[in-house]
């Protein structure tokens, strides 16, 4: 077994984990601090599949600041305390099966997937995923987007005020 | 230019009548357009060969704005010209509240009447078609009886399912065409396969079933007839259930014969159940509206089962029957209604001895009653002595069976008079007086009709003679 | 002349016109005027008609096409031969009679409805000259469904009593029973010869198969049925006595119920092809005969009686056709249109001398109060019961030969049914003219012989009854004297052509002749005696007799047979087929729609969570439906394998 | 590394992020969950991308292939930001109006 | 691309003249003016004017038919604006920030209405969803808005997750974006080779296919629509419930038309029962609904249900078709709501004699209910026999039809409920102030509806030239 093979297994298990723990904690900031683990652990592949740029951006705006909004939400909220109600039993087994049973085809199609056999994903080399690269495709071939990514934001920005002003 | 200009002139009068709010101009319009287009039907009737109207209208679907009126064209026209200037004359009298709207609604309904009977071309007829039921909801539903919006409902969607078969059956045989296209001689040559053809069969059947209507997809129309206002049952059980039956001879016929052929004997069957199934509950009835209207039915039923004979004799029948069960049951209409205008009941067992009020009343309700058992000398006569003809030579034992109801005609019938015009007078029809003479009026022009068209039906035959033997040119 | 034949029909229907619609303006006499004038107009453009024939022959008259499609030509045209211009004459004549009694017997009425009486009355026999002169089944049709309208309309005259209205319309659906089968007759001959006209149906009948005959000859005797009152139509008639008597006269006795025999008459050659109807038709007559006859004996109403008379005499005539002695049917027609005619207007007088006292039982001794009506009304009964030499005898005698030639039992009942009617017939003479009177004082005061428009046309009729067998003289008499038959022979010649002569021998005849008269003449002395001195008997009947003055019933079985049921059909059909089954499976649709979506909208819960559910278990459903033929098949095998 | 294993990998965590959406109650980390859907897809983009890049570098070492991949988890980070924003927004919003954040209280539209 | 820029840039200009201006019923106005530019911008590039050329690498692609419908779009927007424009201005206490975020929607559409890379497409959803969840929650004081607001919020995230699963799927098997280049691989099955798409390619675009489903509100990923087309303030009720939906309409139907080659039969099973339990839920839930504004929702659906037929038939009639239902519908329901928006009560009765009070109101409703339900002489009738007729002339799936036109049967009574109130029913409807020039709006509206119901080559000509 390589290296990268432990990690990769090391990473998965902790990625897995962690979102699971996500879902189980009862504590909402358990279950944020679970999720950027999860993001961690992700981001950890990312620099095994040698995307160093996303792998940063990941940490940066993910776990950095969308879990510390998150976080911030729920401190504000004064959410901390286990008292979620808990969903009725029965929804909760035909939420786990349902998810389940949508686990359960995708793999069993990717397991007949005769042509995904021989593939493999190609790690700690190919330099893809380095900003160099990564910049001059996005503002060459993908400036377009990245132009129209303003309007999403302007939209979204306006209507985080709109909603969050007090009035 | 004659249908265009039967279509024209209702619809935009009826548009003018809208605009004129509430005055008695608006009646007296109606009345003026109805008249001008039956001096136009008139004239058509008097032209000799087809006449035609073609123009474009949407020439990337394949379909154009082509009416062609052909003898059965001429006739139906002709009866939904008298009948509108006769129902308006008949209840000349009768003030509707918000009358502009309602004479609006009715020249509207007469424009579409008029389409549904000269389009030739698939996608206008459908247009006319639904165009002849909108305005007669709201005519229903706005001044109708008590549980007129039910009723109406019902009404409308039941024949609003059916068009919508119809659609359904329209799109399929344009798609089968061989140019693409609504016209009515590419339908006629669409050569559908047998089991195509059967489906067809079916998607129009219902939709044309509905509309005459015959048993058993008859349920909304005793409703309907009792809860319209009167004038419109007249238009109702006059002419639009002619649709149903032009529609049939005149579209499925010819577009499906073998789907025809194959499914003649159920209808066949289908409708004298219904003829004398009408007629039984007829003899129960205990009110004038409810008694017409299934005595329609049975009638309905008659012609129907006339047009899937398939011979000649039958089929001459309906074509004369058409027009003489139209006049003979707007008679009986504005009888019914100027006896619940009078006395504010429909009930036979709150009637009685009304002869003796209103002599002259009865004397016309004879008559027009005798029509409607068919007695010889009176229109109806010829009709259903071909129809019957035509029914026997088809099956001898149906056409006994199909007789029975002729029986359960004169029981019905008899009872009617009986019951209101005979006997004692009662509370109600203690104080009775005579009709009014717009409707001695109009009631004598349609009994002349009647005995007219009895002693000499010579001329409607020739009339629809073509239509006739088109369709059988090629059997 | 012949030409002229439109003329006839045409002066009643002006009659008729001018009279429905002058009613209220034009004076009764006017009226009578009118109404009788017409027919009497007809009458003599009849009669010249007649000679015209009997010079020149057949005509056949086209007016105009009433029915021109391909395959199917129906002309309005009038036939004139010998069978219809005996029957034009009868109507005209005996019409005019009954118009001109009329016009004394109606005269209470108020003049809007006198006008109405006479109009009718015009209408009536104007249908009834459509109905002989037609050349064919449609135009005999038109007056046989006309003469049935004009019944309806003048049994409910007096529109008032609901009971005439019922009985009027009894008569007219009763009627019309028999018309189905008469048109169902006319279609099939349409049917296989493409026509309807007589000379056309008659020439090809030989293209007809026997079924064919047989079962359009049954039709037609259905039709007959209804018109001319046999069993099992018969009871309207009796009920229609509702009407004004001159009406009964007419209509019920002297004309329309003829027009069953001048039907089968005009068909003879089908008849006599159809051996198995034409034996039909002559039990139902007979059957009728004697059924009617029975029933007549224990009637009280003057009218009922004579009602029910009239049946059993249209019995012997069907018998006649039945037999194959068309000329005699036609005879008793012609003679019986006389006697009972005469009868029935005698009725009237006494009705209208006992203000419409119509129970034989409250009445009696009126010999001296009405003579004239008296004398005229026992010859008519003289005449009915067949004591030679008046004219029924002549022709009753005509058919029970005919019969006794064919079957001797018909011959046998057929008498029977001859000597009740003597008994019946008497005892109503005996009961309302002999005795002393059993009504009331006042009744007494005012009873007086009715005025001269009344008794004309009785003496003219009581004439007529007793000379009118004469034109049938048999042959037994006197070589050639049969003069109707000779008249009538180019009618029947391709019947009697075909048809197996049975001769009796002469002295038989004579024996049969002379026993049956002794025998009437036997039952006739017993009725008077036992009838003459009647005095109301409280007691009542018993037995036999309760079946009788109930009339056999037949009545009450029909409505438990046939019309309660049907009502009952009727009833079902209305409150629970269509409102259950028919209607409730549209309202169903309705309801179904309207649950559903009251049940569907439950499926929006609300619940961010249930809607994420049914989308994913909804995808993880698309993917198993997509690849249907991987996951599942993949899973089972790994499964098993 | 065999792409299978990826695939198995994003896709447990995806399945593991819409359970968590079907069977929480706390708004916020229902949204939690669904950010966790979103970064599966990421890895999985990456994944792919790279093993695209893999098939391509056989014949070019020089190769792009699979870049575009990498920039759409860029896009999507940036569409996530916003949502969060917007989602935030939206929560906090309600929270100021009812002082609650179960799932299970949102049921005033319903039917 | 001149819509899209225009769009973004008429956004950013309705954000200032908010904070520019004082009096905001000038809003109106200059929203008004903007749109109109917006439809002279496209019609531009529509007729081959472009105002700047910008490469955007095949990411992007214009063509006629998307243009048009951009048109349509805008137009739309258009008479949404004129109508209810007032109504945005009193809809919250940000009028110009609502007017900015409708722009930034439409540039949404107009990137949906061009888009040539599944990149494209998901951003062009994402703008546009995420300006609706905050209109649909503009009513911020009201706990249904919130709710609605955040019930959409969710949803629409849990589906764009789906969305992004699928394109993944998708590129991995493809190795592109791109959204006409299904990869056919030959996968031997059972000895013989038939070619088929991967696996991994099939799947995505079958989650890719709920996504959009989820979008046009087909059953049964369309819960949401019921609870946020309630929600939401009418006025942007009827926004999304017009332009939004039909764009969401085109581009299933663009994004599908690439892909039909890997769509094997199972295909049309699925979709046929997408269709099915479209028209079932959406036209019998409608039947039972008191409120007329969660009735037009799942009329809404059931029109969706319709527009799917497109789809089915995956052809050129029906893709014309599907413009003229976009027109069709979204006139009506545009109509429909700007009168809705005028009522007190949303209920039925709300409506009760509205006739008597409002006969002009009443008339165009009752046109526009006539167009929705497909009376014929109303451009609903073409609509519907468009799609039809589309289904018709591929010769399969008639039963289909028939169902559908028996739903259209049961959509009657729900509309027709509307007209009983309004004209048969006794009653007294109260309605906030209605101006002259509103009237003449409406009954503009329903006299386009209804000549597009007489000649419908007005409009479709229009494609041609």
């Amino acid at each position: 077994m390589s290296t990268t093979e432990i990690l990769f297994f090391f990473l998965s298990a902790l990625a897995l984990f962690s979102a699971s723990m996500v879902l189980i904690s009862k504590n909402p900031v358990h279950s944020v601090l679970w999720l950027v683990v999860t993001f961690f652990a992700i981001s950890g592949h990312y620099i095994l599949l040698n995307a160093q740029f996303l792998a940063i951006v990941n940490i940066i705006v993910y776990a950095g600041a969308i879990m510390v909004l998150f976080l911030f939400v729920i401190m504000l909220m004064n959410l901390n305390q286990q008292n979620e109600p808990q969903k009725n039993l029965w929804m909760k087994l035909a939420g786990v099966i349902s998810g389940g049973c949508f686990l359960m085809v995708l793999v069993s199609l990717v397991r007949q997937s005769l042509d995904l056999k021989s593939k493999v994903a190609m790690t700690t080399s190919g330099d893809i995923g380095l900003i160099k690269n990564l910049g001059r495709v996005l503002f060459n071939d993908y400036v377009v987007p990245f132009e129209i990514t303003s309007v999403l934001f302007l939209s979204a920005m306006v209507g985080a005020i709109v909603m969050g002003k007090k009035d | 230019m004659i249908p265009l200009l039967l279509i024209l002139i209702p619809l935009l009068s009826g548009l003018a009548v809208f605009l004129l709010k509430d005055s008695p101009a608006s009646k007296a319009l109606a009345l003026a357009s109805s008249l001008a287009t039956l001096v136009l039907s008139l004239m058509a009737v008097f032209t000799k060969g087809a006449l035609t109207y073609d123009a474009a209208w949407l020439p990337g679907l394949g379909s154009r704005f082509s009416l062609l009126q052909d003898g059965m064209s001429k006739m139906l026209s002709l009866l939904t010209a008298i009948s509108f200037p006769v129902v308006f004359a008949a209840t000349y009298k009768n003030v509707y509240p918000k009358s502009s709207s309602f004479y609006g609604l009715m020249l509207l309904t007469q424009a579409g009447l008029l389409g549904v009977f000269l389009a030739s071309d698939a996608l206008l007829f459908y247009f006319f078609w639904e165009l002849a039921l909108i305005p007669v909801y709201f005519l229903c539903s706005i001044w109708g009886g008590e549980k007129r919006i039910a009723v109406t409902f019902k009404f409308f969607v039941y024949t609003f399912i059916g068009s919508l078969l119809m659609l359904v059956g329209l799109l399929y045989v344009y798609s089968q065409t061989a140019d693409h296209s609504f016209a009515m001689q590419s339908f006629y040559h669409a050569n559908l396969p047998a089991h195509a053809q059967n489906g067809v069969f079916a998607l129009f059947f219902i939709a044309f079933a509905i509309k005459m209507p015959i048993f058993p997809f008859h349920t909304w129309q005793p409703d309907a007839y009792e809860q319209s206002p009167t004038a419109v049952t007249m238009i109702l059980s006059g002419v639009m259930v002619k649709m149903g039956i032009f529609a049939v001879i005149h579209w499925l016929l010819p577009m499906v014969p073998q789907g025809f052929q194959a499914h003649s004997m159920f209808v066949v069957v289908l409708s004298v159940i219904g003829m004398i199934y009408a007629s039984l509950i007829a003899i129960r009835q205990d009110d004038i509206k409810r008694l017409i209207a299934y005595s329609s039915i049975a009638h309905i039923g008659l012609m129907c089962a006339a047009i899937f004979v398939q011979n000649q004799i039958g089929l001459e029948g309906v074509m004369i029957q058409m027009f003489n069960h139209g006049i003979n049951v707007i008679g009986l209409w504005i009888v019914a209604d100027v006896i619940e205008q009078q006395l504010g009941t429909r009930k036979f067992s709150e009637l009685g001895g009304l002869a003796q009020k209103a002599p002259v009343l009865a004397i016309l309700f004879v008559i027009m009653a005798l029509a409607n058992v068919a007695l010889p000398l009176t229109n109806a006569f010829v009709g259903e002595f071909l129809m019957f003809n035509g029914l026997f030579q088809f099956n001898g034992w149906i056409a006994t069976v199909a007789g029975i109801s002729i029986i359960l005609a004169a029981v019905y019938t008899l009872n009617m008079i009986q019951k209101i015009f005979f006997g004692n007078t009662v509370e109600k029809t203690e104080h009775a007086v005579e009709v009014s003479g717009n409707v001695q009026w109009v009631l004598g022009i349609l009994v002349l009709l009647v005995l007219v068209m009895g002693v000499y039906p010579q001329p409607m035959i020739d009339l629809t003679k073509d239509t006739v033997s088109a369709i059988f040119a090629n059997r | 002349m012949s030409k002229l034949v439109y003329l006839i029909p045409l002066f009643p229907l002006l009659g008729f016109l001018i009279n429905g619609l002058g009613r209220k303006s034009l004076s009764k006499s006017l009226i009578g005027i009118i109404g009788s004038g017409t027919i009497l107009a007809s009458f003599i453009v009849s009669l010249l008609v007649f000679f015209d024939v009997k010079a020149n022959g057949v005509s056949v008259i086209t007016l105009f096409n009433f029915i021109s499609i391909k395959g199917l030509i129906i002309p309005f045209a009038f036939q004139v031969d010998q069978l219809s211009v005996l029957f034009l004459l009868i109507i005209t004549g005996v019409g005019f009679l009954i118009h001109l009694y009329s016009t004394a017997y109606m005269h209470e009425e108020e003049p809007q409805h006198f006008g109405r009486y006479f109009a009718y009355l015009n209408l009536f026999v104007f249908s009834m000259l459509l109905l002989v002169l037609g050349a064919n089944y449609v135009i005999m049709f038109i007056g046989w469904e006309g003469v049935g309208l004009c019944s309806y309309l003048l049994i409910g005259f007096w529109f008032k009593n609901n009971n005439y209205n019922y009985a009027a319309k009894k008569a007219f659906v009763m009627n019309r029973i028999g018309d189905l089968g008469f048109l169902l007759a006319v279609f099939w001959l349409i049917f296989k010869l493409g026509t309807a006209t007589y000379s056309d149906v008659f020439s090809q009948v030989a293209q007809l198969s026997s079924f064919d005959i047989t079962a359009i000859t049954a039709l037609l005797f259905i039709g007959a049925m209804g018109k001319s009152a046999q069993i099992p139509l018969y009871t309207w008639l009796p009920d229609a006595m509702a009407g004004p008597t001159p009406v009964s006269a007419l209509i019920h006795a002297a004309t329309m119920v003829t027009a069953g025999i001048y039907m089968i008459a005009r068909s003879n050659i089908l008849y006599t092809m159809a051996p198995g109807t034409q034996s039909l038709v002559a039990m139902v007559g007979l059957a009728t005969a004697i059924f009617a006859a029975t029933i007549a004996i224990k009637q009280n109403d003057i009218k009922k009686v004579l009602a029910y008379s009239t049946v059993s005499q249209l019995g012997y005539m069907f018998l006649g056709l039945g037999v194959g002695a068309y000329t005699g049917a036609v005879f008793h027609v012609i003679t019986h249109a006389f006697f009972k005619a005469l009868l029935f207007l005698g009725a009237g007088s006494v009705i209208h001398a006992m203000h419409h006292e119509q129970d034989i039982r409250k009445m009696g001794g009126l010999k001296k109060y009405m003579p004239i009506t008296h004398i005229t009304f026992l010859l008519a009964c003289l005449a009915i019961a067949g004591i030679p030499p008046f004219s029924g005898f002549f022709s009753k005698d005509e058919i029970l030969m005919a019969a006794l030639a064919k079957n001797p039992i018909y011959y046998y009942l057929g008498l029977g049914g001859a000597l009740m009617t003597a008994f019946y017939m008497f005892r109503l003479y005996s009961l309302t003219f002999l005795g002393g009177f059993r009504g009331t004082n006042e009744q007494e005061h005012h009873l007086h012989e009715s005025p001269s428009a009344m008794t004309i046309p009785l003496i003219v009729l009581a004439i007529l009854s007793v000379i009118g067998g004469w034109v049938g003289i048999p042959e037994l008499f006197a070589k050639d004297a049969h003069s109707l038959e000779h008249f009538l022979a180019p009618i029947f010649a391709s019947s009697t052509a075909i048809a197996d002569k049975h001769h009796l021998e002469t002295s038989q005849e004579w024996m049969y002749l002379i026993g049956s008269t002794a025998l009437i003449v036997v039952v006739i002395i017993y009725a008077i005696n036992s009838y003459k001195k009647y005095q109301p008997i409280t007691e009542e009947s018993t037995g036999l007799g309760v079946i009788l003055e109930n009339k056999w019933y037949v009545d009450e079985l029909y409505d438990a047979v046939i019309v309660n049921p049907l009502n009952a059909v009727a009833g079902f059909f209305k409150n629970f087929v269509e409102k259950y089954v028919i209607d409730g499976a549209v309202n169903g649709v309705g309801r179904l729609v309207g649950y559903g979506s009251r049940q569907l909208r439950l499926l929006q819960s609300g619940q961010v969570g249930n809607y994420l559910l049914i989308m994913v278990l909804a995808i993880v459903v698309f993917v198993l439906v997509w690849f249907n033929d991987i996951t599942i098949v993949y899973y089972l095998n790994r499964l098993f394998n | 590394m065999p792409i299978q294993y990826y695939i198995y990998l994003c896709l447990a965590l995806f399945s593991i992020g819409i359970i968590g959406a079907l069977t929480r109650r706390n708004v916020i980390i229902v949204f939690m969950c669904i950010e966790l859907m979103f970064n599966a897809v990421n890895l999985l983009l990456v994944a792919f991308s790279k093993m695209h890049l893999a098939a391509a570098s056989i014949s070019d070492k020089a190769s792009t292939v699979g870049s575009d991949g990498q920039l759409f988890v860029f896009f999507i980070m940036v569409v996530a930001a916003a949502e969060v924003s917007v989602g935030l927004a939206i929560i906090v919003m309600l929270f100021r109006n009812t002082h609650s954040v179960d799932i299970n209280f949102l049921n005033r539209l319903k039917n | 691309m001149n819509a899209i820029i225009v769009s973004a840039l008429l956004g950013v200009v309705m954000m200032f003249s908010g904070i520019l201006l004082k009096n905001k019923s000038t809003l109106k106005y200059i929203a008004i003016g903007g749109l109109l530019l917006l439809l002279i911008a496209n019609l531009f590039q529509t007729y081959g004017v472009y105002t700047v050329v910008v490469n955007s690498h095949e990411l992007l692609r214009f063509q006629k038919f998307g243009l048009f419908f951009n048109t349509i779009a805008i137009t739309a927007t258009l008479i949404y604006v004129i109508l209810s424009g007032k109504d945005i201005e009193n809809a919250g206490n940000y009028p110009a920030e609502y007017f900015a975020l409708i722009f930034f929607v439409l540039c949404g559409v107009s990137i949906l209405c061009g888009f040539n890379s599944l990149l494209m497409l998901f951003l062009g959803i994402e703008i546009l969803s995420i300006p609706l969840y905050i209109l649909t929650g503009s009513d911020k004081r009201n706990l249904k808005s919130n709710e609605a607001s955040l019930k959409y919020f969710l949803m629409g995230a849990f589906t764009a997750g789906i969305m992004l699963m699928g394109i993944a799927l998708i590129y991995g098997a493809t190795g592109s974006f791109g959204i006409s280049s299904p990869s056919i691989i030959s996968t031997p099955t059972g000895g013989t080779s038939v070619p088929r798409a991967s696996y991994l390619e099939i799947a995505g675009v079958l989650l890719l296919f709920v996504a959009m489903c989820f979008k046009v509100s087909a059953a049964p990923f369309h819960f949401w629509t019921p609870d946020v087309y309630d929600g939401a303030p009418s006025v942007f009720t009827s926004f999304m419930a017009t332009i939004v939906k039909v764009a969401g309409f085109f581009a299933f139907i663009r994004l599908l038309e690439g892909q039909s080659a890997i769509l094997g039969p199972t295909w049309k099973i699925l979709l046929s029962f997408v269709i099915i339990a479209t028209l079932l839920i959406g036209n019998i839930t409608a039947v039972f609904q008191q409120s007329v504004k969660r009735m037009l929702a799942y009329s809404s659906i059931a029109q969706a249900g319709f527009m799917l037929f497109a789809l089915y038939s995956a052809s050129d009639i029906a893709k014309e078709g599907i413009l003229l239902y976009a027109a069709a519908y979204s006139l009506a329901t545009i109509g429909i709501f700007a009168v809705l928006i005028k009522m007190k009560d949303y209920t039925l009765d709300g409506f009760n004699g509205l006739a008597k009070t409002e006969p002009v109101l009443a008339l165009t409703t009752t046109i526009c209910l006539l167009s929705l339900s497909g009376i014929p002489l109303t451009a609903g009738f073409f609509a519907k026999y468009y799609m039809l007729a589309s289904v018709v002339k591929t010769g399969t799936g008639l039963w289909l039809v028939i169902v559908a036109v028996l739903f259209a049967a049961v959509s009657v009574y729900y509309y027709f409920r509307v007209i009983q109130a309004m004209y048969f029913k006794e009653g007294v409807a109260e309605t906030t102030e209605i101006t002259a020039g509103f009237k003449a709006g409406l009954v503009f509206v329903a006299a386009l509806i209804v000549l597009i119901g007489v000649l419908p080559s007005v409009l479709l000509n229009y494609f041609y030239f």
